[in-house]
């Protein structure tokens, strides 16, 4: 056992795969500086922050470690497993890890339980519930859980290992009433998402830009299935000077987004063709 | 025109299992069919489906026609990607929700350590698989979850009594607890 | 397993005719399956529909199953059923690509922040109110969706500039909104 109060055990995520490192740059726990990394605690430091992905959390940490060597949960060895979770947050901290609160909640609370059954008896009040029983609780509440977890997992599911068996029936539909929807409720539902993606404060889209944004899903459907158009046969004059200037904006804004190309041919005055991006791919391909 | 293939001509191109008296709506009236007559054709049915890629299953909202497990891996390519695994965040929130309904968000998380991941949570109301069946007389009126139809469904469950049950867990001694004091 | 059944669960839970190119596609190189093996299971699978309430047609694009015409009448009945709400999610996206077109599927999950059901996007093509306006240049060439004239026509909108802008919607009172929309 080392100098540390370190009581290391093998600890490999559940998925296993990580490679095995001998040297490595060392860390210093609990004030004292560990040359070598504890043989059976071979956890690369890059590795570390995968190593707690693998992990649901506390308590399934906590169940691996128990699980790991082999005790039923009724009779962990609390003050042995509360070193070794302990000892493994140090650890994670060292290495800057953002630990979540409730990792060193867990560890704050086995800490608690250790100090306590280090005490005399009688100390223990008699009101308060024994934390070693609640700490029972929770883990076999937990593991349950994840057997439930994978019991579900197993069930035979549709569109995983069952399909629908559907066979084509192109019969004249008969008309089929549509689901009615007014404007009104469109709008709350735009305002509701928007609500969400907390955007109200950060955008503020003035009424210009929806009809820029109208015209540019026109000038798209326009280019749908073509090489390239005539940049004029973009405009329409009878739109007036406002709806030249929508077009033009409307170009200029799927140019910046490289949703269009505009090209012109040789010479000058040559005319302008606007044509979608990957058409030419397209057009080869067809 | 025998009844069994009537179903399913039905059944081969309904969207969603139909229960037997929606079935039982797709004949007019004057065609006389009665409930009983379309409970035994779907025996018939079923046993018609012995060598065939297919079978007929009930599910909580009712009957459908699927494929066979044993076909998976060919029908599996219609698909590039393979069908998404979930995570085990995910299967963990949706299996206390399921063997545990009526839950609030506070229980999951009290019972898993960690915070519930609010996307989950969408995600499983949006397809329909959990809906919020209540609320809690408590502080704020927590929401309380519970499956739908829809999740029996696609898990291929009748009720929620064909969940597996679940290992009971050993009830606890506190005092007989070792007290190993490692290092002390 | 006999391979015109393999044939029958593939052709089941495809969405297309499948060509006999396509359908040779399904079988591992290790599978060793001829395509004149394949041309012969659908021969037998053929023969197999007898008494079954569909048949195996070759298209111009492929085989596939479908339902025989005598079935006609009672599989109409799937579409009597009275339209139900659009769910919230269906909502949502629709609003997301007025207000927000050209838009990708991916961009409005970024905004939702949960998956996109393709089901959604589905009903909203079919009903005609969206449509794919391109492709963006980005890996996968992701579609571009906007609305369409017959979206503006179902809302009474005489183009998109009637849409009410944020700024307006700012602050809006829900309960003002209907008097909001007739000063509009």
């Amino acid at each position: 056992m080392m100098e540390t109060g370190f009581t290391p055990s093998p600890v490999l995520p559940p998925q296993g795969g990580m490679g095995v490192q001998t040297e490595m740059p060392f860390a210093v726990v609990r004030g004292e500086k560990i040359v070598a990394m504890p043989e059976d605690l071979y956890i690369p430091p890059d590795a570390l922050e995968v190593f707690l992905e693998a992990f649901e959390g506390p308590l399934d940490l906590l169940l691996y470690l128990i699980r790991r060597q082999n005790f039923d949960i009724c009779d962990i060895p609390i003050a042995h497993i509360t070193e070794q979770y302990v000892a493994y947050v140090e650890l994670m901290k060292e290495f800057n890890l953002d630990l979540a609160a409730e990792y060193l909640l867990m560890a704050a609370m086995l800490a608690e339980i250790k100090s306590r059954l280090l005490l005399p008896r009688q100390a223990m009040v008699d009101e308060e519930e024994d934390p070693r029983a609640q700490l029972m609780r929770q883990l076999q509440e937990y593991e349950q859980c994840k057997q439930a977890a994978g019991e579900l997992d197993t069930l035979p599911r549709l569109e995983r290992d069952h399909w629908l068996a559907q066979t084509a029936a192109d019969f004249p539909r008969l008309p089929r009433p549509q689901p009615q929807v007014s404007l009104q409720e469109l709008l709350l539902a735009f305002q509701d998402v928007l609500k969400r993606a907390d955007m109200f404060s950060h955008h503020q889209i003035r009424r210009e830009h929806l009809s820029i944004r109208e015209r540019m899903t026109h000038v798209l459907a326009l280019l749908q299935g073509k090489a390239f158009v005539p940049f004029e046969s973009l405009f329409r004059l009878e739109e007036g000077r406002r709806g030249v200037v929508v077009t033009l904006m409307a170009v200029l804004e799927l140019l910046k987004a490289h949703l269009i190309d505009v090209t012109q041919s040789e010479g000058a005055y040559a005319p302008l063709y606007v044509r979608p991006v990957g058409a030419v791919l397209e057009g080869a391909g067809i | 025109m025998k009844l069994a293939t009537i179903l399913q001509a039905i059944l081969l191109t309904a969207d969603k299992p139909l229960s037997l008296e929606q079935l039982e709506g797709y004949f007019a009236p004057e065609e006389h069919i009665a409930r009983s007559a379309i409970r035994s054709a779907l025996q018939e049915l079923q046993g018609s489906c012995d060598g065939q890629s297919f079978e007929l299953v009930e599910t909580a909202s009712g009957f459908r026609l699927q494929t066979r497990v044993a076909f998976q891996s060919w029908v599996q390519r219609h698909h590039e990607e393979k069908p998404s695994k979930y995570s085990r965040a995910f299967l963990e929130t949706l299996a206390l929700i399921a063997w545990r309904q009526p839950i609030t968000r506070a229980e999951i998380e009290e019972i898993r350590g960690v915070a519930v991941n609010a996307s989950i949570i969408k995600t499983l109301l949006e397809r329909d698989w959990v809906r919020v069946i209540g609320h809690k007389e408590l502080p704020g009126r927590p929401e309380m979850l519970g499956t739908t139809r829809q999740f029996l469904d696609y898990f291929n469950l009748k009720s929620l009594d064909d969940l597996p049950s679940l290992a009971e867990m050993k009830g606890l001694d506190v005092d007989q607890l070792p007290l190993v004091l490692a290092g002390a």
